[in-house]
């Protein structure tokens, strides 16, 4: 049924014509290596430990989304962007869902709206704690990845209480949220605002001031402001070459609007800054979630909408910011039940490429680091 | 800047400009000959810095490909589309403007086979160097890993 | 015990090691195929030999702190007649330190203490 | 008082008094040669599982806790699994020095028990050099390093010997350094006479500040020169997958992994002497009551209890601190370590002369 | 000045090193912080909304409410649900269609609930069970009507 498994060739050809060079090594990192995160695979070009090159070679785990998603129904389809990016498959979700809801020019009720974004935050959060474990994990800590899974443990609870699981949620459907909030919602997530707020601090003491870690992080990978946007970079890499990139500020969507939050901007551009971006946005998504969690308005959780949905002859794009940047849906209808094209611009994918550009002349202990500040989630870069 | 604005804007530097209507953002239509010189205004008169998607779509008849520039400075946003022929897909790179579209494109090259002239690396991104086929066209078959539902 | 121990120690050594192995090897049926004798690069082929010449940095840095290691050992026996010699051995190995600083300074200023 | 001295010497009067004295001596021999096997197993066992413990109680997790009560067999049991694995030598490497590898490692790792004294009196060889004799075997252990790393035809392992060869080196000058003020304090090598001196009080407490910096970079050092994070470059496995080890499976890493530990074991009670008296028990001024009391604790339970709290402070850097990056590492060892060091065994060499010690 | 830099920046690096230590270190001694799960010896109850597996619910009298309408095949993105109809002879001569079997491949449910959102009787829901593993593939093919059942008064 599958394909047998294809002798994979060594390296590209134009790489190995240059490989006369004594002094240059050619290692790979990946795509089973402990730093990659996944199966991602880098093709390093090395004189000593100095990184003359780095060539990402995708495909590990492509498996056509985008061409699966043709023959899905504007329902059914939501589901698979859960598995692009795992660990914020809720916003993934609700791009997904916005998209459609702008085609069908549905109105999604305020409550779904304020659900919605509540999720969004959470899931923020908990994909930074992930990272944060995974960051310290990169550099050599082990220990700080166990103190964020303790945290991530908590918010995964209340989501598997709400939506019924734990990190492939669907829980966004065009029109509003599948099932109305767990009675024990709100209680649960005031008691992880009071655990996080006591966490967050051990963090810093943790990680963050740590003199080795930040000798690590700082001058770092560095991506310069002109570069982070001709390379793309969205999200959190983004903000920290300070390009102010943040969707939920620049094209507001469900309640955005009325929050009070702030874009997190630093102007290092190392590695640090994005490490400080996060940390920094850790807190604005837990002031999100703590201004929502007693606003809940009353009222359907759901719009009224069509057994079947069609979405009528045009093209829709919609944004939203997850956890990594920018996540860009592009619909393309005809007028059925199913897509005739989709798109999905993942943040991930364009973030990646100024993987290059910014290891090179760095020692492949920083290649770690740099790639582990990117932020990368490789079934988002694959699709 | 609104999209009126835009049009306006656009036309005066492009006199022989086509815009398609309809769709949030305005759509600017272009040959795949003169797309290099019309990007390399459009970043450096428009101030079009950012671009954030590219792709391509099958319409069976033809290629088209989608370029979705933005604006970091004053937020306005362009949707460029270039048609191209489905037997031969040429098109000049424009990774030299933004170097975002060099992964971008060797993704539309891998998925759709649209050659970009100029592309300093352009081989297969997703797939293995010998996949034949190009798996985003409407008519690919790949019997063994297609599933037919 | 006297030096003669030292040779019950490397033969203790060999015969705790060795018999590990070979308790592995009569225990263990092994198969042999082309993949598993290849080197591990995260399941990719590797390219061309790793024996390869390798940048001169970390043989220079090795070098100079050999150096030094070796003018630590004549630190010892000094060590051992401090207290007998008294303020003559400071003195002594003020100048002797202070040799050894400047040669320490000129090695950074000649950036062989850079890493490369 | 039973005492592991008296106990030796029994055996030792025993011995040649039943046999005659060649005899006598190759049946010492044997039984050297097993206990320190038995001690080289039960240090790997022991200090694995401690290893395993200590993480999991920093990582807010409870270990290992099946095997055995509260996991204590789990070494045991990974060990039998180790040694049920098969050996791999990858077809590239270069056969004789991959399978040499682990014996150099072992085998200079053994050697080093020789002057280690575990309890009064009961050492293998109390020879007149000994520390100098420790530091410098210990560094030769690099050298099994290289040949693995190099053997394996690897570039992870190359890298990674690469870096420990430069590091361990490097590493070398600092520890050789504090282990110095200490010899000026005591003017002996051997390692009965540093531990004789320490009789009324711990040289880190007798030393004033300059014996606390040396016990400090001492520490560091011995850190780095054993491998262990944060310089633990060598087999970073986020950066290098298992750095000169990659290659190595089954038994032969079990040698390595062990090698290690006994490594760390030796470091640490080279520590234990120089610093905090061996085996002698921890006495205070003229408090004669306290003393009396200190004294009825064996000495070898001094002494491994001392061991234990240095190997316990070496494990806390592990699982607290990220790991340097190659350059810093160097940066640390120059810009810090040695010029400290050195200006430390001047103001030890003052102290010394003027006799402001206690 | 240089040495005053110096010595501060030892002072200070030494002081965040030590911070962090005193954080594991509190971990180490404090073991009630631990939140490892002994998960074979106690299990956790989980949600009644979490979704482990698709199932039919039965009463007592082996009646289950799905008229075999296939508004949950239709529903599912990867095919997992097969119903097989059969028609029923009803005492009055009448053909009325049932279900005969309802094959479920659990080996291709992705849990995304769209087949219990689309169930008009309320016929299917997720059962809480969540530990999965076989030795075999063919094993997670289910038929989730029990054998003998029938379908429930009443429900059209």
């Amino acid at each position: 049924m599958y394909r047998e498994t294809q002798i994979l060739k060594a390296v590209p050809s134009n790489i190995a014509n240059d490989f006369d060079d004594n002094n240059e090594m050619i290692i790979n990192v990946g795509p089973q290596h402990p730093s990659t995160h996944g199966v991602l695979h880098l093709v390093i070009t090395l004189s000593g430990e100095t990184i003359k090159n780095v060539e990402p070679h995708l495909g590990y785990i492509h498996r056509s989304i985008e061409k699966m998603c043709e023959s899905l129904s504007y329902r059914q389809f939501i589901y698979v962007t859960s598995r692009m990016d795992y660990l914020s498959s809720h916003i993934n979700n609700h791009g997904c869902a916005l998209c459609v809801e702008k085609g069908l020019q549905i109105e999604v009720p305020a409550r779904a709206k304020v659900i919605r974004v509540l999720m969004d935050e959470l899931t923020r959060l908990a994909s930074h704690q992930l990272w944060w474990g995974a960051m310290a994990m990169d550099v050599g800590a082990l220990t700080p990845f166990f103190h964020a899974f303790r945290e991530r443990e908590t918010i995964n609870d209340i989501m598997e209480e709400t939506c019924g699981a734990r990190l492939t949620m669907n829980y966004m459907v065009p029109g509003g949220v599948m099932v109305d909030l767990h009675p024990n919602f709100q209680t649960k997530t005031k008691e992880f605002i009071a655990l996080f707020k006591s966490k967050i601090d051990e963090y810093d003491e943790l990680v963050t001031g740590n003199i080795i870690f930040q000798n690590r992080m700082k001058d770092v990978g560095v991506l310069s402001k002109e570069d982070a946007i001709s390379y793309g970079c969205t999200g959190p890499t983004a903000r920290a070459s300070s390009v102010s990139c943040d969707i939920r500020k620049l094209y507001p969507y469900e309640v955005y609007n009325q929050l009070q939050f702030d874009e997190v901007i630093e102007t290092g551009g190392d590695c640090y800054s994005r490490y400080l971006v996060r940390m920094r946005e850790m807190r604005q998504s837990l002031s999100i979630v703590e201004q929502l969690i007693d606003n809940i308005p009353e009222g359907e959780f759901q719009a009224k909408t069509k057994a079947v949905l069609k979405l009528p002859k045009g093209e829709f794009y919609s944004r939203i910011e997850t956890a990594r940047g920018e996540f860009g849906v592009y619909i393309i209808s005809e007028g059925a039940t199913t897509p005739y094209r989709i798109k999905f611009r993942s943040p991930g994918f364009s973030n990646l490429s100024a993987l290059n550009h910014m290891a090179k002349g760095y020692k492949i202990g920083d290649l770690v680091a740099i790639m582990g500040s990117l932020d990368l989630v490789i079934p988002d870069i694959d699709r | 800047m609104s999209n009126e604005e835009l049009k306006i804007k656009l036309s005066e530097l492009f006199p022989s400009a086509v815009f398609e209507e309809g769709g949030e953002w305005l759509t600017f239509l272009v040959e795949p000959t003169n797309w290099k010189t019309i990007a390399q205004q459009l970043r450096s008169s428009n101030d079009f810095d950012y671009l954030f998607c590219v792709t391509g779509v099958d319409w069976k008849t033809h290629l088209t490909m989608v370029y979705h520039l933005t604006s970091t400075t004053h937020r306005h946003t362009l949707v460029i589309k270039s048609k191209l022929d489905r037997n031969n897909p040429e098109i000049e790179t424009v990774s030299d403007i933004w170097r975002t579209a060099e992964f971008h494109e060797r993704e539309a090259y891998d998925l759709f086979g649209v050659k970009f002239l100029n592309h300093p690396d352009l081989r297969r991104l997703f797939m293995t160097d010998d996949w034949k086929g190009w798996p985003l066209r409407k008519d690919y078959e790949d019997p063994i890993n297609m599933i037919k539902l | 015990m006297g030096a003669s121990s030292l040779i019950v120690l490397i033969i203790a050594a060999i015969a705790f090691s060795a018999g590990g192995i070979a308790v592995a090897k009569i225990l263990v049926k092994g198969t042999k195929n082309p993949q598993k004798g290849q080197a591990y690069e995260c399941g990719i082929p590797t390219a061309g030999s790793s024996w390869n010449q390798f940048n001169i940095g970390y043989y220079l840095f090795a070098l100079i702190f050999l150096i030094f290691d070796v003018e630590l050992i004549f630190l010892y026996p000094w060590a051992v007649v401090v207290k007998k010699v008294g303020m003559g051995a400071l003195v002594e190995i003020i100048i002797f330190l202070f040799i050894l600083f400047m040669g320490f300074l000129y090695a950074h200023k000649k950036g062989a203490l850079k890493w490369m | 008082m039973l005492s592991l001295e008296s106990i030796t010497n029994s055996i030792h009067a025993w011995l040649n008094n039943t046999f005659n004295p060649t005899l006598a001596l190759l049946l010492e021999f044997v039984i050297v040669g097993t206990c320190a096997i038995g001690l080289f197993t039960v240090l790997g066992l022991v200090l694995v599982l401690m290893e395993r413990k200590v993480s999991a109680y920093m990582q807010i997790r409870l270990g290992p806790n099946r095997v055995g009560y509260g996991g204590s067999m789990q070494t045991l049991a990974d060990t039998l699994k180790l040694a049920v694995k098969e050996g791999l030598t990858p077809d590239g490497a270069d056969k004789f020095l991959f399978n040499l590898a682990p014996f150099i490692v072992i085998i200079i790792s053994m050697l080093i028990l020789a002057p280690i004294p575990f309890a009064k009196g009961f050492q293998i060889w109390d020879m007149n050099i000994g520390v100098l004799y420790v530091s410098a075997v210990s560094s030769v252990s690099v050298i099994g390093i290289l040949m693995a790393g190099w053997a394996s035809n690897n570039k992870y392992s190359l890298l990674g010997a690469m870096r420990s060869g430069a590091q361990i080196v490097s590493y070398e000058l600092s520890a050789g350094l504090s282990i110095l003020s200490i010899i000026v304090l005591t003017g002996s090598l051997k390692i009965s006479d540093i531990i004789a001196s320490q009789e009324n009080g711990w040289w880190i407490f007798k030393g004033h500040i300059p014996a606390v910096i040396a016990f400090v970079i001492f520490i560091i050092a011995v850190t780095a020169e054993t491998n262990r994070a944060p310089f633990d470059l060598a087999e970073a496995e986020s950066e290098l997958t298992a750095g000169f080890h990659t290659e190595y499976s089954g038994m032969k890493f079990a040698l390595f992994f062990l090698a290690e530990y006994v490594n760390i074991f030796i470091a640490c009670s080279l520590g234990a002497i120089l610093f905090l008296g061996g085996w002698m028990p921890l006495h205070i001024g003229n408090w004669s009551g306290f003393n009396h009391i200190m004294d009825f604790i064996p000495s070898s339970i001094w002494f491994i209890s001392k061991v234990f709290f240095l190997i316990f402070v070496i494990m806390w850097f592990r699982w607290t601190f990220p790991r340097l990056r190659v350059d810093q590492l160097l940066n640390l060892e120059w810009k810090y370590l040695l010029p400290i060091s050195m200006f430390n065994l001047l103001l030890m060499t003052l102290v010394a002369i003027m006799g402001w010690h206690f | 000045m240089f040495l005053s830099d110096y010595i501060s920046e030892i002072f200070n690096a030494t002081k965040s090193l030590l911070k962090g230590m005193r954080r594991t270190g509190y971990y180490f001694t404090h073991h009630k912080q631990i939140i490892t799960q002994q998960y074979p010896d106690v299990k956790q109850i989980l949600p009644e909304r979490f979704r482990g597996e698709v199932v039919m619910t039965h009463d007592e009298k082996n009646e289950h409410a799905c008229t075999g309408c296939t508004a949950c095949e239709l529903a599912c993105p990867n095919g997992t649900i097969k119903i097989i109809t059969k028609f029923d002879i009803l005492p009055d001569g009448k053909k009325k269609k049932a279900i005969d079997t309802f094959i479920y491949h659990l080996e291709l449910c992705t849990m995304c609930n769209l087949c219990i959102e689309a169930c008009p009787t309320d016929a299917i829901k997720m059962a809480q069970n969540f530990e999965h593993s076989v030795y075999d593939r063919s094993q997670l093919t289910k038929t989730l009507n029990k054998p003998g059942s029938k379908i429930k008064e009443g429900i059209e």
